[in-house]
């Protein structure tokens, strides 16, 4: 009976994370569905014009998403320094991202479109894009283990399994977020 | 355990085979040719009224579901994927359309009924 | 000493598991073993369902006796009860928590989390679950999901009473009863965490199923069992997340003041600013999940009994591949179904008739397990173990409390039939007794591979007939307090005329629940006196066919000692003709049943098909066999 | 597991509740033992047989096969009971037009079940009957049958689709009513709150006002709004009255929560939701002294209450419904209140002198439009 020990396989638990991007999407899915009906009952949609900070945001978040996938580029490469660096980069934009949402809330607050009032639609836009940033902030951990990864000098095989279970969902948490803002663009 | 079902297990093999350069182009040749059907809908067939703008929008639905199943068949390769996973991307398509469809009619059905001030 | 010596020597598939010294604390508390989850579950479920049969024994006494004062009440419920008489709000909180803790409690994370704990690695040949930390951080979040639950029974508002499906405006408008207020909040942060547990399972289950399966585990040689469960986590996958995000606008309209789900909502005089939402739309995502979970309920309990019913009959169970069918038909239906419990909210009634078509379709997959259900009893050599006769409960309340459904999935009957007892009737059928039936049945049966000792088959006797005979007292004739428009959720009947004349049944149901309740301290005092008191079980004491019987009795981390045994055939080969034993193991290879293999078994492999027909050939005896 | 208020009981005489509490518990506590005794004694019995190497003391495969036997014809026996006893202390027929093809829908739909429900219960305990565990048999090895598996996957589908259809045609004709212009129904709108209905005929002109929440106050309680024409004539009604064998359409409102607009007698049922107007038409055909008599009870009355839970009065929500005769609807509706008083005329800035009578041509412009809303409406 030999030691089959550190035959550390990754698939199961890279497909944990698969799993969890389908149920997120199922949540987010429930989310516009309301809206749907929502804004069909209605005969509109939240009737705003979105406030600059989301493009903005969006174009930061699409950054991060190339940033990172040249990290992991760079980790199949095996240059760990500039995988890092790579990283950390992607964790400053994710912050701006945030930052900018916060922008964009301040500024729909100034026009008058707060997020309590009578029209559920615009409530929408904060607790979706909220509940985005609550997946923002998952993501950064997940970059933050991936970097630990990276200077605890694990066995290449962790670095590499953390690095893509990161890519994984921060790719996702970047599409989604696109899709929500054309989601929201296009139901006005 | 009658009917064998291989289906979770094979199909492996063919999974990169296709998808040559002529088909790549032949895909292309055919989400252009349907392109350039809408253009003509919409330039022409519609503003000198052959068609109405009723019948136009459904047309339009159509082809682009057409469209779509082509760059999903081809271009991301579900052609060639294996079974299981072709089914369950239809059904969640086919669910998908069935709940917007559901969700307009309930909506609609909402709007006349709330009392909107 | 033995599980010491092999536990020294056992090796691990998984990486994340260095260290191995086990305390006290990583052994029983925070385990990431998936047995022991799977017992942490088990028992928190079974505390939990001795709670809310508790709650069901308080208020029907009320039902019972409506004006009728029971100063014992008064004792241990204190104001709820002033007098010894439950109060109006409070029978409606002992409803809702009931329904809530029977339905997510002990039915969703007592019977999944149980026995996709327990069984998906045994059965499929696996270490252990795809990532043992979020098996471990699902068990405690369900437990302290329980602990929130029954702190709201502490608190001066009292717990949620607006009923398990919690609609709007009643639980966000705190001044509409006083359940809504902090209650109504504990009930929802609740939820929340028993969602995340039930994901954080369902994913690692899935994942599990997919990814780890043994050598030769195909999916098409997987128990029904794990069928099942893989089934229903899928189910939960995909439902769960949409009752999240209708819990997330109903937070926002309770503690921010939006109006996801308020328009026009006035308390007495008193008008509320809210405009705009529906309360229409809480009950689409309450439903959309709320279905699904009525399934997420029953196909464990079906996988369960599919496998009791084949082992005890020493048949293989009838047409394997058509169960399976069937339970991917349920499953698929499940999500396009919801609208049948809102053909009367002021849905659209066109709505009402699409959902009335698909609803009734599920009949037909039930329709095909019922069927070979009853197929695989006939000329089968039944042998009547406790789990044996649970699992026959099982069919025979599923069939009861299924074809009311059909009355119910019937829209122009469900006028007349929503929100009245007949709904209560179908649904404890149908889910108070089958589903229970179904676990208790997978407890009895799975008892000795959990803990190592047998339960003690005549208490189990005695627990099967009593519950039996008082589930069906305590039911049955609620149907037709329900067809002679009875509501449900009502205080006291009392005040209508036309309900006097079901006093005297509701007497006499409520002494049919007693009798329940009672009959359960018999498999209570079984389950924790054998725990510790019973006979040391054998390593097959049914003699199964499936893995986690070849698994040593002893538990040990990584469930076998040495290799993980091979698969070579399906679960069911029982009483085969040819062989002399009536039961097969999935670990025997064909080449040692030479007499008994039948040419399908090989699924068109010529090789194997050609050295059976020389083997044959040598051996003319077998010819005689069938 | 409530310690929380125990404190606050200081007056019953807690030493009788004690003992009897401690009387129930020792006779529990003597069942068990019995049953333990038992135990032992079947324990026992059997021992000795072993020990006397004869079979086994009692066969339990056979016990329990008989007992299934037993169930199933007692149990069914108990069905046929419960359907005769119970099922005669049910609603009596339907008292409207639609309710008479649910009635309908519903025999059939009973009688399938019941078939289908004796016979797969005399299989299933019968099987268990028959093929309890014997140890001279062997089981038959027989994993599956492609025809049949293929036939009752067909009948119950079959089954089931005549079910759909029979139940889709009932509900259209009960939700898609083609309103005929010239038999216009009565309206009647219904709203519901904790915990009382309030119902409001819609006065001369056949039509019940408009409504805005805003308006409420003690004195609009309903939140009626009185700048629209067709409010002012709205009257007050404490049961809600019906004519015979005329398609009463009913406009469901809620103030607060859902509640459920419920009239068993003519199945009739839909939920009042807060901020939505729903409409239920159906048409009475049995008046109230008709249905005295066939109950053979002079005390009968139609109620119409709340079905979906709403708070603590949820049990106590109900009115009267009578159904009488045109004459007599006449009589009754002429005696009724308008919900506009001199207060309201002061609110509303309305002159407190009656307002003059419409004239004809108005009224029945009026009407027209009415019609125009319910047909858009019931389309869709
Ligand atoms: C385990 C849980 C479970 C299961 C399996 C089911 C199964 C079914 N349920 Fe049930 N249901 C509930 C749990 C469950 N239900 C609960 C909890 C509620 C109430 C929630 C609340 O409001 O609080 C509810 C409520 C409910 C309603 C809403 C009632 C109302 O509020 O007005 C409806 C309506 O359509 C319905 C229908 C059905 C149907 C058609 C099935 C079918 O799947 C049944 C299929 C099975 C069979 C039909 C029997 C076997 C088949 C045969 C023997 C074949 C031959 C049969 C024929 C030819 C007819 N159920
Ligand atoms: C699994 C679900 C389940 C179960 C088991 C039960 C069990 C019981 N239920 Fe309940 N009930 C619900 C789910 C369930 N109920 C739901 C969802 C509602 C709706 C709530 C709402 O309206 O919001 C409801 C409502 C409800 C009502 C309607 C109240 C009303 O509308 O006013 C009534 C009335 O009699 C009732 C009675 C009972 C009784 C007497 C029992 C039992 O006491 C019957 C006797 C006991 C048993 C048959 C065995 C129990 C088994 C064990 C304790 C062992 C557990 C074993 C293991 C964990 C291995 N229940
Ligand atoms: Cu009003 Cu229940
Ligand atoms: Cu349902």
């Amino acid at each position: 009976m030999e030691k089959i020990q550190d035959t550390f396989d990754p698939k199961p638990r890279k497909f944990i994370v698969w799993l969890f991007v389908v149920s997120s999407s199922i949540m987010f899915g429930g989310f516009t569905s309301y809206y749907l009906v929502f804004a069909a009952s209605k005969g509109k949609g939240h009737g705003l014009v979105l406030p600059d900070a989301f493009i903005y945001s969006s174009l930061v978040i699409i950054a991060s998403s190339i940033t990172l996938f040249l990290a992991a580029k760079a980790l199949r490469k095996l240059n760990f320094s500039l995988q890092r660096n790579l990283l950390w980069v992607t964790v400053i934009l994710a912050i701006a991202f945030g930052v900018m949402q916060f922008n964009a809330w301040g500024s729909m607050v100034r026009t008058g479109a707060t997020l309590v009032g009578n029209n559920a639609a615009i409530s929408f836009i904060y607790v979706v894009s909220g509940m985005h940033l609550l997946h923002i902030i998952a993501g950064v951990g997940l970059i933050i283990n991936a970097l630990a990864g990276s200077y605890k000098s694990l066995p290449v095989a962790k670095v590499q399994y953390r690095m893509q279970i990161a890519s994984i969902f921060w790719h996702f948490i970047d599409i989604l977020w696109i899709y929500l803002y054309v989601f929201l663009l296009l139901n006005r | 355990m009658s009917e064998h079902t291989h289906t979770t297990e094979e199909h492996g093999h063919d999974d990169h085979a296709g998808l040559s350069k002529g088909k790549i182009w032949k895909v292309f040749g055919i989400l252009l040719l349907i392109t350039v059907i809408e253009f003509i809908i919409a330039l022409v067939l519609i503003p000198k009224g052959y068609m109405t703008q009723h019948i136009g929008n459904y047309v339009y639905i159509v082809l682009t579901l057409l469209k779509a199943f082509y760059i999903v068949a081809y271009f991301m390769h579900l052609k060639y994927e294996k079974l299981g996973l072709q089914l369950a991307l239809t059904v969640s398509f086919i669910f998908i359309i069935y709940f917007i469809v559901l969700m307009l009619t309930e909506g609609g059905f909402l709007n006349i009924h709330m009392m909107n001030h | 000493m033995s599980t010491i010596a092999l536990h020294d020597e056992h090796n691990h598939d998984h990486a994340d598991h260095g260290h191995h010294k086990e305390t006290l604390i990583s052994k029983y508390i925070f385990s990431m073993d998936h047995k022991m989850i799977a017992k942490q579950f088990l028992i928190t479920g079974i505390i939990m369902a001795v709670i809310a049969m508790g709650l069901s024994i308080l208020f029907r006494i009320q039902l019972a006796w409506p004006d009728q004062n029971f100063p014992f009440l008064e004792t241990f419920l204190g104001k709820w009860a002033e007098g010894g008489r439950i109060k109006p709000d409070f029978y409606l909180a002992l409803v809702t928590i009931h329904g809530t803790i029977m339905v997510f409690f002990v039915l969703t994370a007592g019977l999944s989390g149980t026995f996709s704990n327990l069984l998906i690695p045994l059965q499929i040949g696996a270490r252990d679950m795809a990532s043992p930390f979020l098996n471990m951080l699902s068990y405690w979040f369900f437990f302290m999901a329980c602990v929130i639950m029954m702190s709201s029974f502490f608190i001066q508002t009292g717990p949620a009473s607006g009923g398990w499906t919690v609609y709007p405006p009643l639980s966000v408008v705190a001044k509409a009863m006083p359940g809504s207020g902090l209650g109504m909040t504990l009930w929802l942060v609740s939820m929340v965490l028993f969602v995340a547990s039930s994901l954080m399972g369902g994913i690692n289950y899935v994942s599990t199923v997919l990814n780890m399966r043994t050598k030769g585990m195909d999916l098409w040689k997987m128990p029904l069992t794990i069928w099942a469960f893989f089934l229903t986590a899928i189910l939960g996958i995909l439902s769960f997340p949409v009752l999240v995000a209708g819990v997330v606008l109903m937070v926002f309209d309770r503690s921010f003041g939006t109006s996801f789900y308020l328009s026009d909502i006035v308390m007495g005089t008193d008008i509320l600013p809210n405009e705009g939402g529906s309360p229409i739309l809480w009950q689409h995502l309450f439903w959309f999940l709320g279905h699904p979970e009525v399934y997420i309920v029953i196909m464990p309990a079906l996988g369960i009994s599919s496998e009791v019913i084949s082992v005890n009959s020493r048949k293989p169970i009838f047409g394997y591949h058509a169960m399976v069918y069937s339970l991917i038909g349920i499953t698929v239906l499940s999500f396009i179904v919801w609208g049948h419990h809102m053909f009367v909210t002021g849905m659209n009634p066109l709505l009402g008739g699409v959902f009335m078509i698909t609803t009734l379709i599920i009949a037909v997959p039930s329709a095909v397990k019922t069927f070979n259900y009853l197929a695989t009893l006939w000329r089968g050599n039944i042998r009547f173990t406790p789990a044996m006769l649970f699992a026959i409960g099982l069919v025979s309340f599923f069939i009861s409390g299924g074809l009311t459904g059909i009355f119910l999935g019937n829209a122009s009957l469900d006028i007349n039939l929503h929100d009245t007892y007949f709904v209560v009737a179908h649904f404890h059928l149908v889910m108070g007794s089958a589903a229970i039936f179904g676990m208790l049945a997978g407890v009895y049966h799975w008892f000795p591979k959990m803990f190592g000792r047998m339960m003690n088959a005549k208490l189990g006797y005695l627990h099967f007939w009593l519950t039996f005979i008082a589930a069906y007292l305590v039911f049955f004739p609620l149907h037709f307090l329900g067809l002679d428009g009875v509501p449900r959720r009502y205080y006291a009947f009392t005040e209508f005329e036309f309900m006097k004349k079901w006093l005297t049944v509701n007497v006499f149901v409520t002494w049919a629940a007693i009798m329940a309740a009672l009959a359960q301290v018999a498999f209570l005092f079984n389950f924790f006196y054998s725990i510790f008191k019973g006979k040391v079980s054998p390593q097959n004491p049914w003699e199964a066919n499936t893995l986690e019987w070849t698994a040593p009795v002893e538990h040990l981390h990584g469930n076998w000692p040495g290799e993980i045994p091979t698969v070579y055939r399906w679960p069911y080969d029982y009483s085969k003709p040819g062989h002399d034993a009536d039961f097969i193991p999935q670990t025997v290879p064909f080449s040692q049943t030479m007499s008994s293999n039948l040419p399908h078994d090989f699924e068109g492999n010529e090789e194997a098909e050609k050295i059976q027909q020389d083997w044959e050939l040598a051996n003319p005896v077998a010819e005689n066999k069938g | 597991q409530d310690a929380a208020g125990a404190a606050a009981a200081p007056k019953v005489d807690m030493g009788e509740v004690y003992k009897s509490v401690i009387f129930y518990i020792l006779v529990f506590l003597a069942v068990c033992l019995f049953i333990a005794i038992i135990g032992k004694a079947i324990k026992v019995y059997e021992l000795s047989r072993e020990a006397q190497g004869k079979p086994v003391g009692i066969n339990w495969n056979r016990v329990h096969a008989s007992l299934f036997a037993l169930f199933l014809v007692i149990g069914l026996y108990g069905v046929y009971w419960e359907y005769t006893v119970h099922g005669s202390m049910l609603l009596p027929d339907a008292a409207s037009e639609h309710g008479k093809k649910i009635d309908k829908m519903f025999n059939l739909t009973l009688i399938i079940t019941t078939i289908v429900f004796v016979v797969t219960h005399i299989l299933l305990f019968g099987f268990s009957y028959i093929y309890k565990y014997s140890a001279k048999r062997k089981a038959y090895y027989y994993p599956h049958n492609n025809t049949i598996e293929k036939i009752w996957t067909i009948i119950p589908a079959l089954v089931l689709t005549v079910l759909v259809l029979m139940g889709f045609l009932t509900w259209r004709s009960i939700f898609f009513k083609v309103e005929d212009p010239n038999h216009k129904p009565l309206q009647i709108e219904v709203t519901s709150e904790q915990f009382k209905w309030s119902i409001r005929y819609p006065g001369a002109d056949g039509i019940v006002g408009n409504k805005n929440y805003k308006l409420t106050t003690a004195t609009n309680p309903l939140g009626i709004d009185f700048k629209d024409i067709n409010s002012r004539d709205d009257e007050m009604a404490d049961e809600m009255v019906i004519p015979v064998g005329k398609p009463v359409k009913l406009i469901l409102t809620s103030k607060d929560v859902i509640h459920s607009f419920y009239m068993p007698h003519f199945r009739v049922q839909l939920n009042t939701v807060p901020g939505m107007r729903v409409f239920f038409e159906f048409t009475p055909t049995k008046t109230t002294a008709e249905m005295q008599q066939e109950t053979n009870d002079p005390n009968f009355k139609y109620l119409f209450f709340c079905a979906k839970i709403c708070g603590s009065g949820h049990y106590n929500m109900q009115k009267v419904v009578r159904v009488v005769s045109e004459a007599e609807y006449k009589t009754w509706i002429a005696e009724q209140k308008t919900y506009l008083n001199d207060d309201l005329r002061k609110q509303f800035n309305l002159p407190v002198a009656p307002a003059a009578v419409k004239s004809v041509a108005d009224s029945a412009a009026k009407d027209s439009a009415a019609v125009k809303t319910n047909q858009m409406a019931l389309n869709k």
